[in-house]
């Protein structure tokens, strides 16, 4: 199923400017043509910073320090600013949390989609609209032409959501990276979200980094699973593998908090203690403090190592 | 030549000519004067203000019967004449022939009876008219007066600048305050009033200067115009007015203050002019109220000024010290009590003060905002405090202060200048302490000295009664008279023949190109 | 959502010292302050009596920033002229805040007094302030009591808007509801809780009142319906300049800064207030 | 929508409206002295004044004046000034060019070099620029406008001789001489408020900035000059305009004292002169006049609010 990668992350080390303590450490994973890998986590894993920094979006107060983001043979930690810009958009695309607030609230939705049609691939104004309304109607929306016209606040949440699907495919990038794309939708309307990603996948052939901390929408979707505690990345595996025989202490403590079949959200059961933040990390394994197999050795940080056919993970207790 | 070349004035012209044989020499007309004046004219109906700023404007646009000679003598202006009855009742005016107004329309009888009566029903100086029984046209040129009683000033209340009664068409006399179409019989004929802005004028080509006039002479005399157009602009800022004259802007700057004039007086392409004396400085007291009706405190606030002080602040390098209620140089002018001006004594003014109870009450001084008035009250206020007279400037625009200032309560001081008053002559003077106007208290023997003023006919008659009155106001401390200031007036060289007037004359000068 | 704020807290002292506008705005105010407060003893001049022969002196030894028209020096007017400057403002922006409390919080908390009381504030802010001003000098006479009338029925409709919106705001909160349910009564909701939390915006909208009404008293002072001569106001002292541009233009330029400094420390420490104190407010 | 939106405004307005008109007659009431006394000099005796006051009626009680000010109104007219020899409107209506072009110049130097300012502080935020920037807005909101003029005035009218000291050249006369006229007066109104501007536009850029929808646009990997301008400034002028209301009430109120300083006759000088000369009819209906320009004012920029922002609904 997979062919060469589209993109590959190795050693990326993120860190707060102004005091330097480390976001992201040597966080290194790939994916595949056509594969959808999901980055889970519990929030302040540092799955949304991982995003940007391969978006090159870091905010202001954020600074890459180590690491090679390759994308389709080039590293984009090496290029300018300006180089990075004219990948984004062409060659990877993103979708975020809050359709509402992602979308220009002053600007008709058509335009929003016609400026990268315009901008980024070169279309005259006239064709670009034509294929901005044949882009609306490919992400399910009905009545196309008419919807064009409208504001962000006009559409419902998911309707918003496939307007942000039609923007970031108008570029028809290798890569989508979508940051938790159906976190602030219903549950029906996220399920329709879902089919369209999927049926994405397959029409087109996309790349797809999913960031979720919904291990539902992974079983769903993803091929693979990048599971990222404080800024490292604690197991890669196949989504099977990962469900079927996760070996982190922390991806087993996410997966229990699953709830069981498809019950409603707050049963989730919430893992004991909070993710340490940026300046606070704890020496060696950054899960020690909550980790109830945690022994002397995990004193100094576990590197990520085999555990099995494609399947990776950083534990002392795991051998 | 400075008149037209129209058939009809040929007569004229030759008058003129006869009478200022200077004039013969080549004149060319033109120019286009602009005059910074510091404030606007309240109205340009003449009959309804006695306002000074009005008169700049109001004695080019309009004339009078009578008006005054450059000693403020009674001299005819429209009217060729006058002839008195034996009884002193009956004033008979033969008009000019020659007078136009500006609408074309010619001067007639009806005109003069229409713009009396106005001024006497609504005029700003009916009262200078009260004399009058009956006016009545008896001619097409000639106008009867018939007065209720003899009136020895009556052709000086007639000529009278202070709200000038203007002859108008009888059409636009019919019309109310302040709502009527400017046209007079004046030099000038009226172009354009924008408030805040300016009043522009132009030459009136149909005027014929009077012919039995010799030259410029005061508000009458020959108004012979070489200017195409004046424009009054009301400049109220001080720097604004000299910048504009120094930058070519302006020709003629109306007003000017003495560190500037000193200034301006450096300057080869400006001539710097003495309008001095141009008005006295006056501090009333209130005698209807507390402690300023007492004359020993009265005299003690004399006692306790510094007259040079308060001219020297409040009129910088253009006035002088002078105690008489009438300018120097005229034929009214005495020494009689000024013995007690300007004798600064602060252990007299102490003890006069301890002699008049005065127990420390707050007194009020009002003023308006004009600079000079508001200076000279600081000025007292401070000398005040240093004998321990407490005094507080309560300082507002002219109306509020006006209002105040006429009745007996509210106030105890008050300055302003007497202007045009000391230039009409004794009667004039007198008038604002005729029945306690001004100190709101009536004195008896001020009332009496007027009545006998105008009873009397005799000018060394006057002469004395007038000496009793300003003796009588230094005595008994019922005003103070700090002193005459004058007007440095600024003007280009390109200008000619300017001579300062009560109002800055446009005509008989002459504008270089 | 807002939080109930408690102001006596040591949290919003502690932001507010860190604040770099606030220090230095504070740190001014207070020097200006102790310059105003001890005049009588700083000034090297009798602020009202002049000399008649020094009359226009330019800046020099004896006179640092020259004399006026009278011979007064401008230094010892200037410095009795901030104490006058400093009451004023002091004493509008006393007035502003409880009339606009007054109003807003009415407006705000009774439905039926919001309109009529909305609209009033509405015509008298269709008024120029300085035109209001005037007309109130005119009625009333120039005086320091009338200036601070007029400015504070310039400033107070605008004061009784911050006061109404956080009103608003905070009565429609939990805790609001819950001090109903346990039998507060109106008053008590509304000057214990309610108002207690509008304080910040207040405090902030009344330390530019403060600044507006230093700016404001000087150009009523300067179109001659300030405070009367010869108090020593900052206006007082430009206006009187204004015949002196040329010959003497320090008259003019010495008491503008004055009144620069002043609002600018007021205006810095305002913004300092608002960093900390309303957040939502972001001028 | 639009129509009731309208509709109910102008309800509103004429609400103001009379509350301003009730308010000016109780000034004209309280204030004491009449236009006499300006016609007048300090020795007219009492009979002149009454019989000048009966000639302009002025002798008729304030419930009669009142009563037939509103009766004019009725009749669409503001009455004829005591002074001016011309009715009130004709008196307003010669004033307003003038006035309005002074304050439209004041307003576009205030938004232009504000919102210029503001947007490039915020681009910088937290350099050295963004502090001089700041500096600067701070500054010039401390800075009393019209000492700021006068300031001018010594400089480069009466210093260098670059402008005229004070006074108005219509556009109609000299384009050139206009501009000479109105440089001074509108530098020293728009300055002042140009840092008020400056600083809510840096905040608010700052805000717009700061949000998702901007990110997006950075994802698409749009231009920044096509992010600030298309994107960030549409979003960030909403609260921008929103000032500009409260600024032109301020510009307003500032033209009174600049029209002093500088000799303008605008309208706030005619009702400063009206003030002063107790002229009624011309104070009545200039407050008004004034009222109902900050009024539409208001109107217009909660019109202009809707057209930038669809997500507000005119109700």
């Amino acid at each position: 199923m997979t062919t060469g990668p589209v993109l590959v992350v190795d050693g990326l080390t993120t860190e707060l400017r102004r005091t330097t303590a480390t976001i992201l450490e040597g966080v290194t994973f790939s994916i595949a043509e056509g594969e959808t890998v999901a980055v889970v986590g519990e929030s302040g894993s540092g799955k949304s910073m991982l995003a940007l920094a391969v978006m090159g979006l870091l905010p202001r107060a954020i600074r890459r320090t180590a690491g090679s983001i390759v994308l389709g043979g080039t590293d984009l930690a090496a290029l300018s600013a300006g180089e990075v810009r004219a990948r984004r958009g062409r060659d990877l695309a993103m979708i975020f949390q809050e359709p509402l607030s992602a979308l220009n609230p002053v600007m008709r939705v058509g335009t929003q989609i016609v400026e990268v049609l315009t901008r980024r691939r070169g279309l005259p104004s006239h064709a670009a609209r034509a294929e901005a309304i044949r882009l609306l109607g490919r992400v399910g929306i009905a009545r196309p032409a008419e919807r064009f016209r409208a504001f962000p606040h006009e559409l419902s949440g998911g309707m918003r959501q496939r307007v942000m699907i039609a923007a970031a495919l108008a570029a028809q990038p290798r890569l989508l990276i979508a940051d938790e794309p159906t976190t602030a939708l219903d549950v029906t309307v996220q399920a329709q979200i879902l089919d369209l990603l999927r049926d994405l996948k397959r029409d087109i052939g996309l790349a797809l980094m999913l960031i979720t901390h919904d291990l539902g929408v992974v079983a769903e979707l993803a091929d693979r699973v990048v599971v990222l505690y404080a800024g490292r990345v604690a197991e890669i595996a196949p989504a099977t593998t990962l469900f079927d025989s996760a070996r982190h202490p922390y991806s087993r403590a996410l997966l229990a908090s699953r709830p069981r079949a498809h019950g409603p959200r707050s049963a989730l059961v919430p893992i004991e203690g909070a993710v340490p933040t940026a300046g606070t990390m704890p020496a060696g394994c950054r899960f020690r403090p909550r980790c109830s197999l945690a022994t002397v050795s995990c004193a100094s940080p576990p590197p990520l190592h085999a555990a099995g056919p494609d399947h990776l993970v950083a534990c002392w207790a795991v051998q | 030549m400075k008149t037209t070349f129209g058939r009809r004035t040929m007569l004229a012209t030759g008058a003129a000519a006869l009478a200022c044989p200077t004039v013969l020499r080549a004149q060319a007309r033109g120019g286009d004067a602009v005059l910074a004046i510091v404030q606007a004219p309240p109205s340009l109906d003449a009959h309804v203000t006695s306002a000074q700023a009005a008169r700049n404007v109001n004695l080019h646009l309009y004339e009078t019967l009578f008006a005054r000679d450059e000693n403020a003598r009674p001299v005819p202006d429209l009217a060729a004449g006058v002839r008195i009855s034996e009884d002193g009742r009956t004033y008979v005016f033969p008009l000019r022939s020659d007078v136009r107004f500006h609408s074309g329309k010619r001067l007639e009888a009806e005109d003069v009876v229409a713009s009396l009566d106005r001024c006497r029903r609504i005029g700003a100086s009916a009262s200078l008219l009260a004399a009058v029984d009956i006016v009545t046209a008896t001619k097409r040129d000639e106008v009867t007066i018939r007065l209720k009683e003899v009136q020895a000033t009556f052709l000086d209340n007639l000529s009278s600048p202070r709200a000038p009664i203007a002859i108008y068409p009888a059409e636009e006399a019919a019309k109310p305050a302040n709502q009527i179409a400017f046209i007079g019989t004046g030099p000038f004929r009226f172009v354009e009033y924008r408030p805040d802005s300016h009043v522009r004028l132009e030459r009136f080509g149909d005027y014929v200067p009077n012919p039995n006039a010799r030259g410029r002479d005061g508000f009458a005399g020959r108004k012979e115009v070489s200017l195409n157009s004046a424009t009054f602009r009301f400049m109220p800022e001080a720097g604004a007015r000299t910048a504009a004259l120094e930058a070519g802007e302006i020709h003629v700057v109306e007003s000017v203050d003495g560190p500037t004039a000193r200034r301006l007086q450096g300057n080869p392409r400006l001539a710097v002019y003495r309008a001095l004396p141009f008005a006295f400085q006056v501090i009333k007291f209130n005698h209807a109220l507390g402690p300023t009706a007492d004359v020993r405190f009265r005299r003690a606030i004399v006692a306790a000024l510094d007259m040079e002080e308060i001219m020297a602040v409040s009129f910088p390098d253009i006035f002088e010290l002078d105690g008489a209620w009438i300018f120097p140089g005229t034929a009214f002018h005495t020494r009689d009590g000024t013995e007690r001006y300007n004798r600064p004594d602060p252990a007299l003014a102490r003890r006069l003060l301890a002699e008049a109870g005065y127990r420390g009450e707050r007194l009020t001084f009002i003023v308006d905002n004009l600079r000079s008035n508001v200076d000279t009250a600081t000025v007292v206020q401070q000398r005040a405090r240093e004998i321990g007279v407490a005094i507080d400037l309560s300082v507002s625009d002219w109306p509020t202060v006006s209002r105040i200032g006429f009745t007996p309560t509210g106030w105890h001081f008050w300055a302003h200048g007497f202007g045009i008053e000391p230039f009409e002559g004794p009667g004039s003077v007198m008038a604002p302490w005729v029945n306690g106007l001004s100190q709101q208290r009536p004195d008896p023997a001020i009332d009496a000295m007027f009545a006998d003023l105008n009873r009397a006919l005799d000018v060394s008659e006057r002469q004395r009664i007038f000496a009793r009155f300003q003796a009588h106001m230094w005595e008994q401390a019922v005003a103070i008279k700090a002193g005459n200031y004058g007007l440095f007036q600024a003007a280009t060289r390109r200008l000619h023949d300017f001579v300062p007037y009560r109002i800055p004359r446009m005509w008989g000068v002459r504008l270089d190109a | 959502m807002m939080e109930p704020r408690d102001l006596a807290s040591p949290a919003p002292w502690r932001r507010l010292l860190a604040s770099r506008p606030f220090v230095i705005g504070g740190i001014l105010l207070v020097v200006l302050v102790l310059a105003a407060a001890l005049a009588p003893i700083l000034a090297p001049h009798d602020p009202l009596r002049g000399n008649f022969r020094l009359r226009l002196a330019p800046p020099g030894p004896l006179h640092w920033l020259g004399t006026d028209h009278f011979g007064r020096d401008i230094l010892s007017r200037l410095l009795f002229g901030a104490r006058l400057s400093l009451a004023i403002g002091a004493a509008t922006t006393l007035a502003s805040g409880l009339a606009g409390t007054l109003i807003g919080a009415s407006a705000g908390y009774f439905r039926r007094l919001d309109e009529p009381l909305m609209r009033l504030m509405d015509a008298l802010m269709a008024f120029p302030a300085i035109l209001l001003a005037m007309a109130v000098a005119a009625t009333l006479g120039a005086s320091v009591g009338n200036v601070i009338i007029a400015l504070a029925v310039a400033t107070t409709p605008h004061t009784s808007r911050v006061v109404r919106a956080s009103v608003l705001v905070v009565r429609e909160l939990e805790f609001v509801e819950a001090a109903r349910s346990i039998g507060a009564t109106e008053t008590r909701i509304l000057l214990r809780h309610v108002l207690l939390n509008c304080l910040g915006p207040l405090i902030v909208r009344l330390t530019y009142v403060f600044a507006i009404a230093v700016l404001a008293e000087a150009a009523l002072s300067y179109i001659g319906v300030g405070p009367p001569p010869p108090a020593p106001s900052f206006g007082n002292i430009i206006a009187g300049g204004r015949d002196f541009l040329v010959t003497a233009p320090w008259i003019t330029i010495a008491p503008g800064c004055a009144i620069i400094a002043i609002v600018l420390a007021l205006n810095l420490l305002g913004d300092g207030l608002r960093d900390v104190l309303d957040p939502r407010l972001r001028p | 929508m639009l129509v009731a939106f309208l509709f109910r405004r102008l309800g509103g307005a004429a609400v103001v409206f009379l509350l301003v008109s009730m308010l000016a007659f109780l000034l004209v009431w309280l204030i004491p002295g009449d236009a006499v006394a300006v016609l007048l000099d300090a020795a007219a005796s009492p009979e002149e004044t009454a019989r000048l006051r009966a000639a302009l009626g002025l002798d008729r009680s304030p419930l009669a004046q009142m009563l037939a000010w509103y009766g004019g109104l009725a009749r669409g007219q503001l009455g004829h000034s005591l002074l001016l020899n011309r009715s009130v409107a004709e008196a307003l209506l010669e004033r307003l060019p003038i006035t309005l072009s002074l304050t439209a110049l004041a307003l576009a130097i205030a938004v232009v070099f504000g919102t210029s300012a503001g947007v490039g502080a915020a681009l910088a935020h937290g350099g050295w620029l963004d502090q001089l920037l700041m500096g600067v807005a701070l500054f010039g909101l401390s800075v009393p406008d019209f000492w700021l003029g006068l300031l001018f005035i010594i400089v480069f009218a009466l210093g260098l001789g670059w402008f005229p000291t004070g006074g108005f050249v219509p556009i109609s006369e000299s384009l050139a001489g206009w501009a000479r006229s109105m440089t001074l007066p509108g530098l020293a109104l728009g300055l002042t408020q140009m840092g008020f501007i400056a600083r809510m536009a840096r905040s608010s850029m700052l805000d717009v900035l700061g949000q998702d929808f901007v990110r997006t646009a950075e994802a698409k990997g749009l231009s920044r000059s096509r992010i600030i301008l298309a994107h960030a400034l549409p979003n960030a002028m909403v609260p921008i305009v929103t000032v500009i209301g409260i600024v032109t009430g301020a510009l307003l109120g500032g033209s009174v004292v600049i029209e002093q300083v500088f000799s303008i006759p605008g309208v706030g000088r005619l009702i400063v002169g009206a003030i002063l000369a107790r002229d009624f009819p011309v104070i009545q209906g200039g407050l008004l006049f004034l009222a109902g320009v900050y009024l539409l004012v208001n109107l217009i920029v909660d019109l202009l609010y809707a057209v930038i922002d669809p997500r507000v609904r005119l109700a």
